[in-house]
């Protein structure tokens, strides 16, 4: 019933396929980068090592989807579309995290409730007190 | 080759390649929604309770866990060669990569099965079933729960994806595809990269630092 | 003008500092919207009238909005939001942040009662005593559920989550009663979750929280007669009858089985089995004890069949019913500073 | 009468069987069109038992148990089984594919997938309504809803189930819109509905998994403990809030953009006349579908939120307010020197802008903070979204009912009987939450089966509207069902209007065109030679 193209126009740009080689050579910047979290993972680490050995994932996952999910050859609306879902899964982490971060604790003047231990604490350890200190732990 | 009457629906080949990829796209864009509420929980947790998420942590298998990692890694690898050897007309080739590239998944399961088993032992087990002694079990139980549903949902994943290689792979074995029509071992392929990609952000905040 | 608004918008009483604030603008938003929608009506209906179709044929011209209309439609309402954002933030800041010398009440919501406890005592349900004119910080907590404290007269509320306190504050002027409701669904009698906020002269609040530390019964109190809630009724009864002799609320054991978090708890039995203690084992169990019973206690309950009407017996299994687990996690005393509390 | 159009999509095939098993994009439509029907007078037989519950304080016809039951139902029927997929699902399957000069959706087969997945997840609804139905709320807000005793769990399952329907109705139409416009039919050019679809599924398709992965986290934790929300094991019931409300905010604009799309169609189509602001418009809906996202806190202001997070989130919502009033200007703009036929259609359409201005400045209202604080959980909230979603979006919806009846059946119905039947719905509709508004000023909180004496007057005033609106609903479903079959034969464009969807038959046949239409100008213009006129 149709004839021409569609208003877009094509869809793929073949010149920019990896041959076997390309395959190869991001497969094995990929396993580098698997050995290089492990082994920062072995040497001492600190508060960075979360943020670095995620940094490390966010640049594997961007090899992956570039060149193993042919990003890089298709059409930007694509690209859109994974950016997209990236950016809210980001908002709604670091949303998150902010708000019950922020949140304040009112300051307690002695209170009337010493925690008393539950009742059927014995033999049902859903309804047991926690042993730590009950509630957050302050920063 | 894709029946006729597709491409007169799309109008042409070019609409009907992209309608494939673009779909799959939004697909994986819901599939890594579906995790963000899980990665959000962590993260929440994880800086409420930081002390007993790291004590948690220090009785996770690092190895068992890397080796998986390598091994989804690796996979992905053969994955891609194998949508390389479709396009170039090898389907044959592509064949065998997609249905090793399986293989590697199904031993993927079962090192995850072997640390279920263990975790089983030592009784870190979600929810009410927690019974690990060693950790503190306010948030520790969190961090339990929350790496059962990450691992557990990203198995099923896994599961969903051996099952699409093994048909993708009998098939290409078989001829189905080739150089004008590899939508599906790429649509497929896809999935798989997704699965493997999900696990690289699991693989870091359960089991490193 | 104030009155004549209030009235107009059927807001109720303004009995606390925040609410007179609040009111303001509350009247500005409502007017204004009121004004901009006669504005649009108006254009609609002129609209409606001057260009009424009158041949199926009729010829229109292509009109587009000129950019800086669209930059008036985009930038009037906006600055107006913003600027009502800004003003209702201030508030809003201003009535989370208890001022230093407030008088501290906890307030504990359970399925389905609110209580209040000062510290060093009293602690009473259902009817919480203020002094007016002194800033008033309520310290809140669930035991179950989410519940909202939730004062119209007020304007104001706040949920009471479990294992954590929120707080909120308000300085009611004068004396006077309000009600307080819950405004968070939490369950079966939801909408009967309701207590009262007795507002005393300074005086007043001082010699009723004597009275109260001396432990006078709470209807003593000035003007204080609320229609007493089963559960409470449950809770004299159970002290008239002798019941708390051999049980505890408290969570213990004693001669008998305690009462807390009884209802609904899966009994064992003596000599095997088990039985769910619902509203009908409840009453058995008062009327006729060695029916059965519970494993690991001498059956020395006495019944209490003819000895109970049955509203009392009603009271009472409401009483042990309102006696819920507290929901560990409720931290004890802190310094008094404002620390993030990380949730 | 003889039938409409000798060969049309509802010839093409009579059977049962050729219905269901087909892959026509107009069939599916129909389809959906008639299940969330079905499921709108359900919800609405709730509605009605909870407003003849609330004609009297105390015990009126049910306990509250029932009562709470009931108002859950009522939300969770509406809003996943009623109105989420009524205007994308029904209207959306219909027509985006005639809009856009295509053939059928990108995917017609997944397309009739999510027909079957909406009737499984509305069955197991349904079977959870049997075993006595849920008491959380449609809300569902732990620990609450891990747990009541009641029914939850059918529920939670189905409204999961419904969730991937409206992703893969989503995912459709976004493949649709990219890749199967006509030649010629560039981004700028397309009908304001189709773009409003567009964002709509964008939401869709990035909201509705979050949801999804919520209701299985309440699940479990209610079926094996999993424990995440629980305050018991150090879990944050708040954190189930925000998880719900990033979906369930956005949410909203699922449900009111479509009826946007759907108004700005019927503005043009019955003043004559080109979009005043196409472009704006159009932004406002990308607007909407993106800054939607950051004001889910706006739910939670009282609930122990950060300070900090509650001015962010109200901020926010500030914003996102902004793109409904462009919106509302412009079609207020459409009319200006228009030529206005007053149609049922249109009448809906003006009720709609008003009744969405005034829900929308209440919501504003709420996101200044500080009134929050009185209003949340009161019935000023009840009537904020009643003034969206039946006043707005339901009046949209009857709206599109009626403007494309034709459209989809080939007849016509009696006009004058549709006039004044909108006027009675619009009336009724006042009576039923404007008082509900005054309620919620005077402090009565919602989701309550009995409340203290003080606020019966109003209650009864509201009872009386609902009663009206549910005379007015049948008196709509009457004439609707009797013109199916014996009202007259519409032709081809009975409105006159130059919407993109007019230019195949009406009904359309199976293939949608005889030929690719071609698309010079962009939809609804009207200033130029050889535009359609109404019959
Ligand atoms: C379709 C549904 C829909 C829509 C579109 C909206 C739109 C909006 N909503 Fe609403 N909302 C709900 C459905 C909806 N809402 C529901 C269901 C709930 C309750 C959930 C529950 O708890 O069960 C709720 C609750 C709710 C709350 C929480 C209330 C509470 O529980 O305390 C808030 C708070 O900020 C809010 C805000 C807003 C805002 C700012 C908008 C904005 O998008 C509105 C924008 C529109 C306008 C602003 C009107 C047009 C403006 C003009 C024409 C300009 C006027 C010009 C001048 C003033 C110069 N909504
Ligand atoms: C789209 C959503 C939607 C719609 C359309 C409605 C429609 C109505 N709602 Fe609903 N309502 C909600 C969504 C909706 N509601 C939600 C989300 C809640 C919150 C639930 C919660 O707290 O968890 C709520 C809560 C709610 C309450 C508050 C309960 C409480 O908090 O205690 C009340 C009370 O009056 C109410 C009343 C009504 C009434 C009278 C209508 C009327 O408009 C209904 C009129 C309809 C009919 C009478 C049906 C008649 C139909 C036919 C006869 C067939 C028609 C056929 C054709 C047209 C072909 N609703
Ligand atoms: C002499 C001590 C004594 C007094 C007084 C007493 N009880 Fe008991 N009660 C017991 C003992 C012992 C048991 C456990 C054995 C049994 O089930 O009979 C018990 C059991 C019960 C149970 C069942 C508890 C369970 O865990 O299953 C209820 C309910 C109860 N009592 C209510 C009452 C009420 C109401 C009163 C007062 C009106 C009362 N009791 C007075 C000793 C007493
Ligand atoms: Cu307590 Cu509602
Ligand atoms: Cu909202």
């Amino acid at each position: 019933m149709r004839s021409g193209p569609v208003a877009e126009d094509a869809v793929e740009k073949p010149e920019r396929q990896l041959g076997v080689a390309g395959v190869l050579v991001v497969g094995a910047v990929l396993l580098a980068l698997t050995t290089l979290t492990y082994l920062l993972h072995k040497l001492p680490h600190g508060a960075w090592s979360l943020p670095v050995a995620l940094l490390i994932a966010g640049a594997k996952g961007l090899l992956i989807a570039l060149f193993y999910m042919h990003l890089r050859e298709q059409r930007a609306s694509n690209g859109l579309v994974l950016i997209t879902s990236v950016v809210f899964v980001a908002v709604l982490l670091t949303v998150c995290v902010l708000e019950t971060r922020t949140r304040f604790r009112p300051t307690i003047p002695p209170g009337p409730f010493p925690v008393e231990a539950l009742p059927g604490a014995m033999e049902d350890p859903r309804s047991a007190r926690p042993p730590e200190p009950a509630g957050p732990v302050n920063p | 080759m894709p029946p006729e009457a597709v491409t007169e629906h799309w109008g042409s080949e070019d609409a009907r390649k992209q309608a494939a990829y673009l779909g799959m796209w939004v697909f994986i864009a819901t599939e890594v929604l579906l995790f963000a509420g899980l990665f959000t929980a962590y993260g929440v947790y994880r800086s409420v309770y930081p002390e007993a998420f790291r004590a948690a942590q220090l009785t996770m298998e690092v190895g068992l866990g890397t080796l998986n990692t390598f091994l989804l890694v690796s996979s992905s690898i053969l994955v891609a060669l194998a949508v390389h050897a479709v396009r170039g007309n090898r389907p044959g080739l592509g064949g065998a990569l997609l249905l090793a590239a399986a293989l590697l998944g199904i031993v993927f399961l079962g090192v995850k099965g072997v640390e279920y088993s263990h975790h089983v032992r030592e009784g870190g087990l979600p929810g009410d079933a927690y019974r690990f002694a060693e950790v503190p079990r306010v948030g520790a139980s969190l961090f339990f729960t929350l790496y059962y549903l990450l691992t557990g949902l990203h198995a099923l994943h896994v599961t969903v994806g051996v099952s699409v290689l093994t048909v993708l792979g009998v098939r290409s074995a078989s001829g189905a595809f080739g150089p004008s029509y590899a939508t599906p071992v790429e649509l497929g392929g896809m999935y798989w990269h997704l699965v493997d990609v999900i696990w690289l952000f699991v693989y870091p905040i359960l089991y490193l630092s | 003008m104030n009155e004549l608004l209030r009235r107009l918008f059927f807001l109720p009483e303004q009995g606390s500092t925040f609410a007179v604030k609040v009111d303001h603008l509350h009247y500005v938003l409502l007017l204004t919207t009121l004004a901009v929608a006669v504005g649009i009506g108006t254009v609609g209906i002129v609209f409606l009238v001057r260009y009424h179709r009158r041949t199926a044929s009729d010829a229109t011209p292509r009109v587009v909005a000129p950019t800086w209309m669209e930059g008036l439609f985009i930038g009037v309402p906006l600055s107006l939001f913003l600027l009502w954002f800004v003003l209702g933030f201030q508030q809003f800041v201003w009535v989370m942040s208890p001022p230093q010398d407030a008088l501290d009440v906890y307030v504990t919501g359970k399925q389905w009662m609110w209580k209040f406890t000062y510290p060093g005592g009293p602690s009473a349900i259902d009817t919480l005593v203020v002094p007016a004119g002194r800033p008033v910080r309520l310290l809140i907590t669930s035991r179950d559920v989410i519940h909202s404290f939730y004062v119209p007269d007020f304007r104001m509320k706040r949920d009471a989550v479990p294992s954590r306190y929120t707080d909120l504050w308000f300085e009611a002027p004068k004396p006077g009663r309000h009600l307080v409701l819950c405004a968070e669904y939490c369950g079966l009698d939801h909408s009967q979750m309701r207590a009262e906020v007795v507002v005393l002269s300074p005086a007043d609040f001082e010699s009723w929280r004597d009275a109260q530390r001396r432990n006078l019964p709470v209807a003593a109190l000035p003007g204080a007669n609320t229609p007493e809630t089963m559960a409470v009724r449950g809770e004299r009864i159970a002290t008239a009858q002798g019941c708390l002799q051999c049980h505890t609320v408290t969570g213990a054991p004693h001669i008998g089985p305690t009462w807390l978090g009884l209802y609904g708890r899966k009994e064992p039995l003596e000599g095997g089995g088990a039985v769910l203690a619902d509203e009908a084992y409840l009453t058995e169990s008062m009327m006729d004890p060695l029916a059965k019973v519970v494993a690991g206690y001498a059956p020395v309950m006495p019944g209490y069949h003819g000895r109970l009407s049955a509203e009392d017996s009603g009271a009472l299994v409401e009483f042990i019913k309102s006696l819920r687990p507290l929901r560990p996690g409720v931290t004890a005393a802190e310094e008094p500073v404002y620390v993030p509390t990380g949730r | 009468m003889s039938p409409p159009a000798a060969e049309s999509y509802l010839s093409d095939g009579r059977t049962l069987w050729s219905w269901l098993t087909t892959h026509d994009h107009k069939r599916i439509g129909v389809m959906f069109l008639v299940l969330t029907l079905f499921f709108f007078l359900v919800g609405g037989l709730f509605a009605l038992a909870l407003r003849i519950e609330l004609l009297t304080p105390g015990r009126t016809i049910m306990g509250h148990l029932a009562y709470n039951r009931m108002f859950t139902l009522h939300g969770v029927t509406m809003v996943w089984l009623f109105m989420i997929p009524a205007i994308p699902s029904a209207f959306g399957n219909f027509l985006v594919p005639l809009m856009i000069g295509a053939r059928d959706v990108a995917f017609p087969r997944l397309n009739l997938a999510s027909v079957y997945l909406y009737v499984l997840g509305a069955s197991v609804t349904l079977w959870g309504m049997f075993e006595g139905g849920a008491d959380t709320g449609w809300t569902f807000y732990t620990p609450y809803s891990t747990t009541t005793g009641t029914a939850v769990l059918p529920v939670l399952v189905g409204v999961f189930i419904i969730g991937f329907s409206t992703i893969v109705t989503g995912l459709n139409f976004i493949a649709t819109v990219h890749t199967l416009r006509a030649p010629g039919l560039t981004w700028m050019k397309l009908p304001l509905f189709v773009w409003a679809i567009y964002g709509t599924s964008i939401i869709q398709v990035l909201a509705t998994p979050v949801l999804g992965m919520v209701l299985l986290l309440v699940a479990l934790e209610r079926v094996v403990g999993a424990g995440i929300f629980d305050p018991a094991r150090g879990g944050d019931p708040l954190l189930f809030q925000h998880l719900f409300w990033f979906y369930s905010h956005p949410a909203v604009y699922i449900m009111v953009l479509p009826s946007m799309g759907v108004i700005s169609e019927a503005v043009c189509a019955f003043s004559r006349k080109n979009a005043f602001s196409y472009r704006m418009i159009v932004y406002s809906t990308l607007g909407i579908a993106f800054v939607g996202f950051f004001t889910w806190g706006h739910h939670m202001f009282a609930s122990g939120q950060s300070i900090f997070g509650s001015g962010a989130f109200g901020a926010m919502s500030m914003l996102v307010a902004i793109f409904t009033a462009i919106k509302i200007f412009s079609w207020l703009g459409t009319l200006y020197r228009g030529s206005i036929a007053i149609e049922s259609p249109l009448i809906y359409t003006l009720g709609f802008m008003f009744f969405l201005f005034f829900g929308g400045m209440i919501g504003v209202a709420y996101s200044t903070t500080s009134l929050n604080l009185h209003w949340h959980d009161t019935y000023s909230v009840v009537a904020h979204f009643h003034f969206i979603m039946v006043g707005a979006t339901v009046m949209a919806f009857l709206g599109a009912l009626h403007y494309w009846f034709p459209k989809m059946f080939g007849r016509c119905f009696p006009a004058k009987l549709a006039n004044s039947a909108a006027v009675l719905i619009i009336f009724g509709f006042i009576t039923t939450f404007v008082p509900q508004f005054l309620l919620g000023n005077m402090g009565m909180p919602r989701r309550y089966a009995d409340y203290p004496p003080h606020f019966q007057s109003l209650h009864v005033a509201s009872t009386a509207g609902a009663s009206l609106l549910a005379f007015g609903f049948l008196i709509i479903a009457g004439y609707l069902a009797w013109s199916l079959k014996y009202g007259a034969v519409a032709g081809n464009n009975p409105w006159g209007s130059d919407g993109f969807e007019w230019r195949s038959a009406s009904p359309p046949p199976t293939h949608n065109f005889h030929v690719t239409p071609e698309y010079p100008t962009g939809p609804h213009e009207y200033a130029r030679e050889e535009v359609p006129h109404a019959a």
